[in-house]
Order: C-alpha cells, then structure tokens, then sequence
C-alpha cells in the first residue's frame, strides 16, 4: 500500500547517494568550527591550530588508502577530485597526447569531464564493460594508443557495487606510461583500498559516503612519479598549488574523523555489511522475477541492485515511499534520465527503470533489510496483481 | 522533483485506490491490451456493454502512477458512454492529473488498448 | 615589549583575513547538519529538506546584493568564485577575443587565474591604480580592445579597503560590450552592494568574511544578458550545470544566515566600525611617522593599513604578538612575499613592509581599538628607540 | 609560517632584550653604520677600545628580529676582541640562530657596518 512519507516509519538505505553524518565526525566538525576561528594560511595562533587539525585530517584520509599524507589534495568533494584529476591530467599532459580512455558506466562527474575535454579537442574512448559490469584488461589494453594520456576508471561503481580489478588494469596502463584514476569515492571504507597494491597516480574520495560531511572531498596524488596536473583553479597556491583557496578546517577534520573511523571499523564493517546485503539479497530473490545488477560476488558490501520484473519502476518507487532507495527510474534523478549505468550492462530499458539499489550503511540494522523486503514484497505484490497477466 | 512534488494529491490518491481496477469476464465482456515496450508500459482494457453503452470498465495496468491514475479516470468516464461515442479527452485528463509532458505520451497506450477492445464490441459476433 | 603569544591576552583585528563564525550561523549550520542528513539531489524526504534549505539560503545571498535568488551559484569560496567568473568567462568567450583587463592590486585568485590564461594564450593588461588605490575609468577604457571581453575589479581591496568607482568602470565596460567581474569578497557586509546600481555581469562573495563558514562561497552571474562561463567542473550538473557537485547543505545555510544577518545589521553595523577605524587611525596617527595606504574617504569601514616610519615591519610584528594584525612584511605569509599591493601604489619598500593591516569586525570593540593602539605605541617606541636615529 | 615557528627561544630573547643595544660615545668610542635600502636594515656600531682590544660593544638597529639578536650576539663575542682580529663568524651565528636563507642577506649589513667602525680604530687619529 502507498502511504504518505510521513505516516510510515521511514527507512534509510540509501547510502551510496548519501551517508548520515556520524556523532563522532559531528563532534569533530563542532570542535574545529569553534576552536579554528582562524584563517589556516594567516600567521596566528587560531591559524597554527587549523593548520595542525588539517594536518591531522590529512593523515586520517591517507591512512584509510595506505598513503603518505603528503599525497593528499583536499577538495569540495569527488567530483572535483575526479575533475582534477581528469581535466587537470588530460590538460596537463596535453603535449604527450590527447587521447583517454574511460568507461560508459562511470560517474558523471567522470564522464562530462570527459566530454568537456572532447569540446577541447580531446578523443576520449568510453568502453563497454560486460554485463556483470567487469572491464576485461585485455579490452582496456586494445583501447590503448600511443597517444593515450589517462585513464580513468571507478573502483566501486556507485549504482552496481561492482568492484574492477584496479590493479590489473592499471599494469596495462602502467606497462605503457598511461597516467591511471581511480574514483573510489565508492570504495572508501567499504572495500580495502592499498594505493602500493594497486599501484595507480590519482584516487578520488569524498566524506559524505563515509559518515563525513558533503562538501569535502581529497585527491590522492602520487608522489613519485607525480604526474603533472593542471589545477581547476588559482590563488593562494594552497595544497601544492594544486587547489588554491582558504582551507576550511571544520570540513577538512570532518572527513578525517570519518576516515578514521572507517579505517579503525573497516574489515568488521565490511562483513557486518556483507551479512546485511547477502541477507536482503535472499529475501528480494525470493519474491521471483528479480535480478541482481552486476557481477555476483566481486562487489562492495553495501550496494544491492535489483530490477523487478512485471512493474513499473516509477509506480515501484512511489509504492514504496518511506523505503529510502535509489532508482533506476527516470523520475529519480534531478537529470530526467533512467539508469545509463544499467543499460550500458545490456539491461532492457524497461527493466532497467524497474530497479531499486538499495545501499547499506553503518546505521543500517537487520531490522531494516527485514522490514525492507517486506515492503518490497508488499508493494511487488500489489503492482504485479494491478497488471495484465 | 521529489515524490511529494512529482504527483498530485489525486494521483497519488487514485494509485494507491486504482478504483475498478483488475479483470472482468463473461455475457457482454470484451477484452483487449496495448503495450509500449520502451518504458514496459501496459494496459488492459475489460469492458461491459448492454444496449450499445458501456456499462462496466475494468482496467490492468502495469504503468507508472500517473498512467495508473489516468486509467482509472478513464474507466470512470467510460461506463454510461455509447460505444459508437467513447471518446475520452485524455489531454484533459493529463491536465487535470497534472502530468508532465514526457508522462502524457504513455496515456496513448492506455487509448490504443481502449480503440482495440472498443473494436470488439463492434464485431459481427456482437 | 615583545612577550610570549599565550601571556599576553590576543587581540583579534585580523577580520579581513577571516572572520570569527557569529553564532546564530553556527546554530544555522548545525541546525541544517543535523536535519538534511541526505543529498540534495535525490529524490526523498531528507534531501528535500536539504534543498529547501540551500534555496532559503540562496534568496538571502541574493538579497544582500539585491539581486535575484537565481543569480546566485554556490561554490566552495570567493577563490573559486574568481576562477569560474574569470577562466570560465574568458574560455566561455574566447571565440569573441582573447584580451583581458584587471588591476596590480587585485587577490591573488584574480591575478593567478588571469596568469594561467596568458599560458593558455590569452593576454592580460594589468592596470596600476594611483597612489591612492582608485582606478581612473578613463584609464580603464584606454586600456580596452575589440579583443577585450573581460574586466575584472574589485570592489573593495582586501589589503587598503579602497572602494572602487565600479558603477563608473562597468558603464565603460558596458559601452563596449566587455563582461565586467567584481570580486566583493571583502565588500559583502562592509560597503552596500547594489547590483542594479553596479550593473556589472559576475560579483565573487565569501562567506568566511562575513562571519560565516570557511570554504563556502558564491558567484552572482547577470540574468539577462547571462553570459556564458565555461564550468571549471562537471558531473551532476547542479548550479544550472555552471558548478556541479554535491551541495553542502549546513555550509550553504551557514552562508546565508551569515548573508541574512549582515543585510539585517549592514547600515549600522558600517557605521559602527567606520567610527572604530576612525578612533584607530587617530590614535595611531598621533604616535608620528606614520603613513594611511589608500585613498583617504573612499575606503570600507573595516580596514585601516598603515606604514610606519622607522621600524622593521617583521620586528613590530613579533613586538606586537598577542594583537592579530596582518602585515606589510615577507614573514606574514605562506608565500613569503612582501605587499604586492603595497608596493603598486608606490610605497618603498622598506615602509609596505613595514606596515600593518588593522582589520575589524562584528566582534571587535572600542576596547580593542584602544588596547591595540597602545600596543602599537610602546612596540613602536621600543623600537624606534633601539633604532640608529 | 608562524611567529612562534619562525623565530628560535634564543631569537626572541635576544630580540625582547637586545642586551647591550644602545649608543656610547666619549673617549675610546667609534660609530660607524651600515644601510640596505630595500629592507630598510639599517644598522650603528658603537665600539670602544683600549690597547689594541675591544672593550666594549654597543649597537643601534632596525631590522628583523633575526638582524636584532644577531648583532646581539655578535656585540657580546666583540668584548675581548683585538682590534686587528675582530673578525665575527656571522655563518656560524646564522646557524646557530636557524636563520632562513633570506635573512642572512641582512647579516652582511651588521658586519659592514662592524668593518667601518673597525676602521675608524685604525684611523691615524687613534
Ligand atoms: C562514484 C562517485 N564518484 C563521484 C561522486 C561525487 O562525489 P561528491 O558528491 O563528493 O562530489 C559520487 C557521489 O555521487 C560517486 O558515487
Ligand atoms: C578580495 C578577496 N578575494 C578573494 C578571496 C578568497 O576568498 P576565499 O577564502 O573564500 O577563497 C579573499 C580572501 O582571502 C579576498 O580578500
């Protein structure tokens, strides 16, 4: 039965878009707000202090990826990371080629900065995963030309879960002097995440997936070799003149608080995570006629994606209000647009708008996926008694 | 566009109903179904006549809440129409059901299966 | 005498650098922290709320300028703000021309992001104020080509206060077409800003100026004609796809409570720190070979800099400890550079250098002032008296 | 960079106390200054001498704090000093203050102002 959001409990698994702030990375935010009242690149004692809470942040945000902290570029959030990295590599190494390489179901943040780089005069290659969402290495290696500068690939796309093999796509790339990024704002506190291991030059990440707040993100950079970047923007010369502007502390000891967390928490997250998913997975797979988006088993813990057949995504989603979801409908997203993500892994479109992701996060409980699914068994049946055999 | 803004009080109101939805069969019952397989949209149309006028209107739709809600308006204008004159005005519908532009061309399949089962009244059987 | 920075008590006149957070935009940014828990751009209840928030916010930005709410693009601070306004302005019009105007004494993001332009091909001309900071519009539309399609003035200067003619520099501007950007950042809250008065094109706004939260800020861009920006990043496409990216709900009400509450008190407000610096300056004038930089009348309230005959500029810094000022002297910023701005309005050396920006703000007081100049006076006196005469 | 970074404990002594900073004249006492326009350094020796040895040491200066406790220290390793061999190990002062790159520049302001005054010792008067 469709009720008023209002009337019905509301339950919130919807994490992938956004995770609720965590006390303890509030209390942090609270303590640097009131105690940095200072401009963090000024010559006073408040000023000292935002500098050391930012040093602090840097630290916490590079541990989670085993990084040295001077590695870290803090930004407003993973889609200036990921135009950074990308705009800002492509630019920067426009002399050696223009030529990159990317997938189709990358973030937008990923592919307009392409685009715009294309209206540069650009060529940029978009490859097709196959449907369980995988990029095969050998496909990435054939897309390769010599005048390939970047790459860009996601670790955790944020509408599957599906976890790429970074780093055998990033030897590909590495065999050949191709600069490789990696948006992880996905992964972050979801899926171990070593920058030794993978062995790439740039990593997006963002605060708000992981319990910090919106507004705030970092790029990794590779110290040596560092790739040469242009910066997005000038003056101030802050973070190595990469990301000039004033440093805003209370953010910036946000997103370390939560990444410290998520590095104190991870591997038992991860699992308690798993349970949950594995668990919802089985009760949606039990009402028939469902399918799970991306691959089986090589995907983050807190992403299930599903298409229901026999209903009408948009109807799906209103039918469940007060069940906090994604959709693959088009009225989902501000854009308009139905999930490019799911048709680029061959789903019909009609299946594809009648699909939930639901993401878990670390406030997500068993009781949440139980009553979950019985909404969702609820509703499916409902819908599915409305329409013709 | 949230839930909340995305659908009026009424259509919200007439999914969640879907007043005389669901099938119907026997003595004066046609049936008949549209699709438009780009957005899964489907409607299935059960209507009643006696003496020439549409007497009954049954309705299975699997369409977005909107397409739900514009069915189910159908369906109550239908019943006491002549079949020869069956004519719903679903640009008034759309309106009334303030349904965006990309919305109203989905409330054509709910007409084309309406055209089909109106046809069947129309056969020599009849 | 020059004493440890934690005995002595701290003065605060650094309001120009950043300004200490007022309050009630502390409880605002709490307030929308602890309530939009969810991404504004998703489809649900928290997310909702997020937007509804960011769009009260919006109106009382706008309303500080008089401009409409829609105007308004929230970025990640003033630097940003400069940089969309000037490399997206100058990109976004590069087919019209390739030649910019902008002065000596601009902010750095302004004169950094026009240096990268002259790298990307574009030429500059930057115009050199007279002694008394105020550009000449006759100088302004000598300096204008057919190529020019961009001026870029502050309103006012964030190391003297001068307030520039801009109503008289855009209408220059405007007789040729030309796109004029204002960097307002230290004028919000100081001077009244009128932007059908000004009738220029793009406006930067900070928050951290007006007693709101580091690393929020805005840009107004004119409706009608709207000119066309090149974004500086892409992906999700909010901001009318001028500045895509999560939007930070708590910092952008941060933003406009602070907006609100400097529209609110502005006109008072103003004339009570314009009679703080004018009590400071007629202290520290008295003290002797002393100099004010900048033009007499024609400056905001909040800023008084003067150079002092006599001293070291680095010495009276660190005599003065306890009293946060800005200074004239190569040690007071990261960039270890003496006042560029200082020196274009033709002070020696020796004497930028040996100056100090006293800057106030909604939490200074007569007592400050007081207490400040009396510092002043017996560092300086110390000074002075080991000095060869 | 901040102030408390920027300066050593040694540093802001010798700045907040500039032992032995100040003028003499009378018998036995030369002065002589040395200027650097574009800081503004400027710096006045006042050194007094009996039997080919320095005996005492005073100096006037506007500098930087760095500038100020060096000639500090320079005015006390002075004491003792024949005149002949007053030589002032400034490299050694600048390390032992941990004087930035930039700061030592100013340094040769204090010893040029030092070999003036010296000179004047060695003038035929003396
Ligand atoms: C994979 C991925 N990349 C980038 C982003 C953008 O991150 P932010 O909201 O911090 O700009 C998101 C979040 O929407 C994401 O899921
Ligand atoms: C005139 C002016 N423009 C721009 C800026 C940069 O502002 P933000 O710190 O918000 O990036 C400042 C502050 O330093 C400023 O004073």
């Amino acid at each position: 039965m469709a009720g008023s959001g209002e009337a019905i409990p509301r339950i919130y698994l919807d994490n992938a878009a956004t995770t609720p702030l965590d006390p303890q990375v509030r209390a942090a935010m609270l303590a640097a707000l009131d105690a940095c009242a200072g401009n963090a690149s000024a010559m006073h004692a408040p000023g000292r202090r935002a500098r050391e809470r930012i040093e602090a942040a840097r630290a916490d945000v590079a541990a989670l990826i085993r990084a040295p902290a001077d590695s870290i570029v803090f930004t407003s959030g993973a889609t200036e990371s990921d135009n950074l990295a990308i705009l800002g590599g492509a630019r920067g190494n426009r002399a050696r080629g223009r030529h990159l390489v990317s997938l189709r179901t990358e973030h937008r943040a990923v592919l307009d900065a392409c685009q715009a780089l294309e209206r540069e005069g650009f060529a940029v290659t978009l490859l097709v995963p196959g449907p369980d969402g995988l990029l095969d290495p050998a496909a990435l290696a054939a897309a390769l030309t010599p005048k390939t500068t970047l790459v860009s690939v996601m670790l955790v796309n944020n509408e599957t879960g599906v976890v790429q093999d970074i780093a055998a796509l990033a030897a590909v790339c590495r065999a050949r002097g191709v600069l490789v990024h990696v948006d992880a704002a996905q992964a972050a506190g979801r899926v171990p995440i070593d920058v030794g291991a993978l062995d790439v030059d740039l990593i997006s990440l963002s605060a708000h997936k992981v319990h910090g707040p919106v507004g705030v993100g970092a790029l990794y950079v590779r110290r040596t070799p560092r790739p040469t970047l242009e910066p997005l923007q000038y003056g101030g010369g802050q973070e190595g003149g990469l990301r000039s502007g004033s440093l805003a502390a209370h953010q910036i000891a946000g997103m370390g608080e939560a990444f410290r967390l998520a590095t104190a928490d991870g591997e038992r997250e991860s699992a308690r995570l798993q349970g949950l998913a594995e668990r919802l997975w089985t009760l949606l797979e039990g009402l028939g006629g469902v399918h799970l988006n991306g691959h089986r088993t090589r995907r983050a813990p807190h992403i299930v994606n599903v298409s229901f057949e026999g209903v009408d995504g948009e109807a799906l989603l209103l039918e469940l209000e007060g069940l906090i979801v994604a959709s693959g409908a088009a009225c989902s997203a501000e854009s308009g647009e139905p999930s490019y993500v799911l048709r680029a892994l061959g789903r019909p479109d009609a299946l594809a708008q009648a699909s939930l992701r639901f993401s878990l996060g670390r406030f997500s409980t068993a009781a949440d996926v139980e009553a979950a699914a019985t909404r969702v068994r609820a509703g499916l049946t409902r819908l599915r008694g409305l329409a013709p055999p | 566009m949230s839930a909340g803004e995305a659908y009026s009080e009424e259509v919200r109101r007439l999914f969640r109903e879907a007043p005389a939805a669901g099938r119907a069969a026997g003595a004066g019952w046609v049936a008949a179904e549209a699709t438009e397989p780009l957005t899964g949209t489907r409607v299935r149309w059960h209507l009643r006549s006696e003496g020439g006028v549409i007497t009954d209107a049954r309705y299975q739709v699997r369409g977005c809440p909107h397409t739900v809600a514009a069915a189910a308006l159908a369906a109550a204008a239908l019943k006491g129409l002549p079949i020869g004159a069956a004519a719903i005005d679903f640009a008034a519908i759309a309106q009334r059901l303030r349904a965006p532009a990309a919305k109203r061309g989905r409330f054509f399949v709910i007409q084309d299966a309406l055209h089909a089962a109106l046809l069947l009244f129309d056969a020599p059987s009849a």
